[in-house]
């Protein structure tokens, strides 16, 4: 088993700077997850410590041996591509046998850890069936399966649920996260799904236009980002943003005031009056009469009701749209006039400059 | 079929007279070399033109093989044809092969590596637009220095060299087909770039390289400039011995028409199997058919 | 943990580095291509500027004549109107042919019943032998040959027009030959053009009112153009070579009515030896083609 | 604009029944969806709306006028394509112009219809853009322009929002909205998200296979789905269903094998409703309660199988008698695979399922 470290790593595809000075580290049988928006250089990592891409700078070590220079068949390391491309000329079995055969082991070695790898992920009963027969579930646990027969040091999976359908992915995900409890392998794979990043990775790194903005386990992600960008990221629906001045222990922006004055000594570290307010949509009442303090005058905007809970935009008086989570199944009044009510210990407080939390 | 198909009664009617008028424009020729290659020497020259023999002459198609005489008291020497199907054979398998093996190596070039970046591939198409007799001048004073005039390796060398471009770009079109992922992922189980080329990709595109080799070998087999400008009388391809019966004879018009016939059936034969790479292939890959 | 490595594995490591992919895999393209193009056509370079026949025993040099051959071409009518001749046969015959072949591939752009079989009957005269094709149409176009004979029937009265050995009509001949064998390549071009356009956009015309004579040239003809270029470079640089077809049907005859460009260069450098002056003439042969050519091989390039 | 009736309406590609004698009124300036999972028929109902696939049997009444022999072009109906069918060869301007220039209108006209669809949209700024440098939102609105300009009867969407992200279809979809209150189009939008039916229609129509399993609004659909197909597709993470049996004990249980439930309230209802005693319990995650320790004497243990926190909620997977139950609680409640729990259905919103008809009987 392996763990991973970037140390610096910066590549560039001609003038396109795709990962600027990376650096992180997964520790050995680790479940980790790169989340981040497409174009962010998650399948550019995963190439890169599968050695189908070379680094411009950086040194990028496996079980802390340098693999810089090493061509991929010598790093013993695995990757499931989010095509799920499997071979079309060959059935399930030999998909999954190919990467034994390739490195040359007996015959009953081969049978005995493919058909222990379809018991794990079920699909004995395809091994016999070509790929094209295969339903997405199947194709993506035949993929799975091929990646982690030969117990590579490190496995890859670049956004192994996103060519799925969604009632299955739920399942997938179950499934992976205890396959990986299972086979104690070092495992990272990427993904854009902030949903599936938090049920399932033990540790997410936050990859943003070529930038780890944050690592970190889930809950801490979720309560603690680092910057507005992570904040923005986790969560569905996001966490509205709302720039406000600060002064003497008031938070103000045109149509609200708030007296944040227990945060006091963590605004006096921004670099200038300029705060940015954090707040999710699920952490807001929505009131009909205005209460005692720290609430804003909005009109509703619109609702969706989402089944078990509704979500709605509240228009403020300056225009901006910010998101609430209200009752399921309530008619709310287009344009109607209510108080959003804000919980002080929930909110989170930006530098507008540095984009850094304060708290 | 939805509403929209079932076009008006008019113009159904429409374009049937007009398919049957273009299928009897392009039948008449074909059954006018076949009836005439089936016609004994009394029906060649007639007016008005005999189309349907009494007889079938099939002596026609055997005396091009033996070079005997023909029946009938017209006593005329027919020229003996089985060297030139011969030789023609040898020079287009042995084109096609070196094509085939050299293209695919090139393909993969172009098509995994971009090798040769832009300029290669204008070159390569260019090398195609000019008019053979343009290349082939060279090529004799070459070969006339090099003692290759008149040899079927000499000829196979050029057939080869003037179809790699039809080679190498379908090939490549062929290649590009198969996701860049099953070589990626193959590289990462254990294989270098090359052996991922041809133990994985090639086995995929098996398909492609032999309508490929189908297609360079209907070039081949009917290539003619080449062939009359690198050759005498060692080496006689399929056309050089047309022109020459033709030029010698001139009015043997059954037995040439017979070896018109047996020289395009191979033609025919591969084209109906690669129909549906045709376009491909003509258009250099840029049109998938 | 140095092992010895294998001479696989050696090559294999040769294989990764940039050099060696290239040497590998377009190695052997170069060797034949710089064969039998490269040095040749350096080869030609230097002939070009002597009167050099292989007859002649000297070297090259011994003909040196300082270009002289080059302004001989300037003057050489006999080039330049077979130069003309040939653009002249394949402006028209490429013309006919996507005219023929546009209109066969709408009417081939429905299904019916048949198809298959029909569009394979139709692509069948490309295969034909040129030597051979022009053969049987020699033998069609003789006095007493059907052509003459079923044109007699269409109007009445027998005639029996000698057609190879007037210029016109032997150049009309020409034409309707290239024609016969060559409008079933823009046809399979056009056609697999025309079924492979994305079905959608046509439905939505349909559904916004438009008639089927709306939709083929506002929209199915516009989303054709770029095939029907790259279709018209292709034909008219294969018909710029007219070689196979106009020696055995007309030998370039009567007189020089149809003796195109490659017939005029074969007569000059091949048949009666002059290699050095054939030289001259196939460079600024290449030089015309090339300048002509280049700009419409972008569509190609541009991967349809 | 129209009121649109389907009777019957069947279509069979050879042995396939891809729409099974479907039966719909969709009612004049309304926002119906048709729902259901790939295949189910929902386009071919669609293509058969439009005119541009002929059915095999049943009819089609615009305003109670049979269409079926009418060609597309006569129908007036307006459709954008999943992958919006854009023009490739005409940028913005021309593309939505096609609909006005070939029914005849003069330039002026044209131009003025145009820049007023355009406006409608906010895609004035892209009108001579070309198709290939257009983003997929703006595609998106210039298929929904062109077929606007023209006013069909009655609009027709095929999954139009499928490949846009997350943000962007939520803006779409807040538009289609408005739009649709603003001029009262009758819309007939086509979609496999379930979420974005609910969002979106006034009725949803949920399909699978080719039969149409229900007709209502989404509360309907959500609360009181007709059949377990409707049940199980609606709702995200979906509706738990476990098998037991109904028995007669004191006042009526339903018998889970390792666990009883009291459901007297509806003892005479399955009894009169239900084919047999073998009946499916189906209860949707958010209507479970989780705990450490017993809450009442109607709590069942469990164990732990995946605890998945979600931001403000986790998704706890938990083992009942080898069955799979998934329940949504609060973040503050945690546990850790493996761990004993015991749950609670809330008797209020469980379903009881006819295992044989699969009709929802509660």
């Amino acid at each position: 088993m392996a763990s991973v470290r970037f140390e610096n790593v910066s590549k560039s595809f001609g003038d396109k700077g795709v990962l600027q000075n990376l650096s992180f580290e997964v520790k050995d049988k680790e479940f980790f997850c790169i989340l981040g928006p497409p174009g962010a250089g998650k399948t550019t990592t995963l190439k890169l410590i599968a050695g189908l891409e070379k680094a411009d700078e950086g040194d990028i070590y496996i079980d802390g041996q340098r693999v810089n220079d090493l061509p991929p068949r010598h790093r013993d390391v695995s990757m499931q591509f989010e095509s799920l491309t499997l071979f079309p000329n060959k059935n399930g079995y030999e998909n999954i046998a190919f990467p034994l055969r390739i490195k040359g082991r007996p015959e009953s070695e081969i049978r005995e850890s493919v058909l222990r790898v379809a018991r794990l992920l079920r699909i004995e009963h395809i091994l016999d069936r070509e790929p094209r027969t295969f339903s997405g579930g199947e194709r993506q646990r035949v993929a799975l399966a091929r990646a982690i027969v030969r117990r590579p040091r490190v496995i890859l999976l670049d956004e192994p649920l996103s060519n799925i359908d969604a009632l299955l992915r739920l399942n997938m995900r179950v499934e992976l996260k205890r396959l990986a409890r299972e086979i104690g392998q070092t495992i990272i794979f990427s993904t854009h799904d902030q949903a599936e990043a938090m049920s399932m990775a033990q540790r997410i790194l936050v990859l943003y236009e070529g930038r780890a903005h944050q690592i970190g386990a889930p809950e801490e992600l979720y309560n603690r980002p680092v910057d507005t960008i992570v904040a923005k990221m986790i969560g569905s629906p996001p966490m509205n943003l709302v720039e406000c001045l600060y002064s003497d222990g008031k938070l103000s922006s045109n149509t609200f005031i708030i007296n944040v004055d227990k945060y006091t000594e963590y605004l006096a570290r921004a670099t200038s009056n300029e705060i940015i307010l954090g707040f999710r949509p699920e952490d807001l009442k929505l009131l009909e009469e205005p209460p005692r303090e720290n609430a804003a005058k909005v009109k509703i905007f619109s609702y969706e009701p989402l089944g078990a809970k509704t979500l709605v935009k509240v228009t403020t008086e300056e225009g901006e749209i910010l998101d609430v989570i209200g009752e399921p199944w309530v008619r709310y009044e287009m344009n109607k006039e209510m108080w959003l009510s804000f919980d002080l210990d929930k909110i989170h407080l930006f530098d507008k400059k540095t984009k850094t939390i304060l708290v | 079929m939805s509403l929209e198909e079932t076009a008006t009664e008019k113009q159904t009617l429409a374009g049937w007279v007009l398919i049957l008028l273009g299928l009897a424009l392009v039948m008449f020729p074909i059954f006018w070399i076949l009836s005439t290659s089936l016609k004994s020497i009394g029906e060649w020259v007639t007016y008005p033109p005999i189309f349907i023999p009494e007889r079938l002459a099939v002596e026609n198609y055997l005396s091009i093989f033996t070079g005997g005489a023909l029946g009938g008291g017209f006593v005329a020497r027919v020229p003996n044809v089985t060297k030139s199907v011969i030789d023609s054979a040898i020079c287009s398998v042995g084109g096609t092969a070196i094509s085939i093996i050299v293209g695919l190596l090139a393909a993969f070039g172009i098509a995994r590596h971009r090798i040769g970046g832009e300029f290669f591939p204008i070159f390569l198409l260019s090398a195609r637009m000019a008019p053979p007799i343009v290349a082939a001048i060279p090529l004799l004073i070459l070969y006339s220095i090099i003692g290759l005039v008149d040899t079927h390796i000499g000829l196979i060398i050029a057939y080869a060299c003037f179809t790699l471009p039809y080679s190498t770009w379908m090939i490549a079109s062929f290649i590009e087909e198969i996701p860049r992922d099953l070589e990626d992922a193959a590289q990462v189980d254990g294989m270098s770039t090359l052996e991922t080329h041809f133990k994985v990709t090639l086995p995929l595109i098996k398909g492609g390289i032999a309508a490929t080799a189908l297609f360079i070998f209907i070039l081949n087999w009917s290539e003619f400039l080449l062939a009359l400008t690198l050759t005498h009388e060692k080496v006689l391809t399929i056309p050089v011995q047309i022109k020459a019966f033709f030029t010698y004879s001139g009015q043997l018009y059954g037995p040439q028409s017979a070896f018109g016939v047996i020289a395009i059936i191979p033609l025919i034969a591969f084209s109906l199997i690669i129909q549906r790479h045709l376009v491909r292939g003509l258009t250099f890959g840029a049109i998938k058919g | 943990m140095t092992r010895s490595k294998s001479l696989r594995e050696k090559f294999l490591e040769f294989s990764e580095t940039a050099s060696g992919r290239f040497l590998i895999l377009h190695g052997p393209i170069y060797v034949i291509l710089f064969l039998i193009l490269l040095f040749p056509f350096l080869l030609e370079i230097f002939l070009s500027f002597s009167d050099w026949e292989p007859g002649s025993g000297e070297w090259w040099f011994a003909h040196f004549n300082y270009g002289l051959g080059f302004s001989r071409i300037f003057g050489n009518f006999r080039l330049w109107r077979s130069v003309g001749i040939t653009f002249l046969i394949a402006g028209i015959a490429v013309g006919v042919e996507l005219v023929l072949g546009l209109i066969g591939a709408v009417l081939f752009s429905r299904s019916f019943k048949g198809k298959r079989g029909l569009t394979a009957l139709f692509l069948v005269p490309m295969f034909f032998m040129p030597v051979v094709v022009a053969y049987n149409f020699w033998m069609m176009f003789q006095p007493t040959g059907p052509i003459n004979f079923i044109i007699g029937k269409m109007i009445g009265r027998n005639i029996v027009y000698p057609w190879l050995s007037r210029s016109g009509s032997a150049f009309a001949a020409l034409i309707i030959t290239d024609i016969w064998q060559w409008t079933p390549f823009m046809f399979l071009i056009l056609n697999a053009g025309m079924l492979s356009l994305p079905q959608n956009p046509i439905d939505a015309a349909k559904v916004l009112g438009a008639s089927e004579w709306q939709i083929f040239r506002y929209i199915k003809l516009p989303m054709l153009k770029n095939i029907i270029i790259i279709a018209l470079v292709i034909r008219f640089m294969e018909a710029l070579k007219l070689f196979d077809a106009p020696i055995i049907l007309t030998g370039g005859g009567p007189g020089f009515a149809t003796e195109t460009l490659s017939i005029y260069t074969y007569i000059v450098s091949i048949q009666t030896g002059r290699l050095g002056y054939g030289s001259s003439i196939a460079m600024v042969l290449l030089i015309l083609i090339l300048l002509i050519i280049s700009p419409a091989v972008r569509p190609i390039l541009r991967r349809g | 604009m129209t009121e649109i009736k389907l009777i019957k309406l069947r279509k069979e590609f050879n042995s396939l029944v891809a729409v099974n004698d479907l039966t719909l009124t969709i009612d004049d300036g309304a926002l119906i969806s048709l729902l259901g999972p790939s295949g189910c028929g929902k386009t071919t109902t669609l293509r058969m709306i439009a005119g541009l696939t002929s059915p095999t049997s049943g009819e089609i009444y615009f305003d109670d006028k049979l269409v079926n022999d009418l060609r597309p072009q006569e129908r007036n109906v307006g459709l954008v394509f999943q992958d919006y069918a854009i023009f490739p060869n005409m940028n913005a301007f021309d593309n939505i112009a096609f609909g006005l220039k070939i029914r005849g209108l003069s330039k002026e006209e044209v131009k003025k219809k145009v820049l007023e669809v355009a406006e409608l949209l906010n895609i004035k700024a892209i009108l001579n853009v070309m198709p290939r440098k257009m983003s997929l939102s703006e595609m998106q609105s210039v298929a929904l322009a062109r077929t606007l300009v023209t006013n069909p009867s009655v609009l027709l969407l095929d999954e139009p929002l499928s490949n846009l992200d997350a943000a962007l279809r939520a803006r779409m979809r807040a538009e289609l909205k408005r739009l649709q209150r603003e001029i009262g189009q009758t819309v007939i939008y086509v979609t496999h998200d379930q979420l974005e039916a609910i969002a979106i229609s006034d009725k949803i129509a949920v399909m699978n296979l080719g039969i149409l399993h229900q007709y209502d609004t989404p509360e309907a659909i959500y609360n009181k789905p007709k059949t377990k197909f409707v049940a199980g597709f609606i709702g995200s993470p979906p509706m738990n269903f476990i098998e037991c049996t109904f028995i007669e004990e004191d006042g009526g249980l339903l018998d889970l094998g390792v666990a009883r439930i009291n459901v007297s309230e509806y003892k005479d209802v399955i009894k009169r409703e239900c084919s047999s005693a073998e009946v499916t319990l189906g209860v949707r995650p958010e209507d479970i309660r989780i705990n450490h320790r017993r809450m009442s004497e109607n709590s069942v243990e469990v164990r732990v199988e995946a605890y998945e926190p979600l931001g403000s909620e986790a998704v706890i997977d938990t083992e009942l008698g080898g069955v799979l139950v998934r329940i949504t609680a609060p973040i503050t409640f945690t546990v850790k695979a493996g761990d004993k729990a015991y749950i609670e259905f809330d008797r209020r919103k469980i379903h009881i399922i006819d295992r044989k008809t699969e009709r929802v009987v509660i």
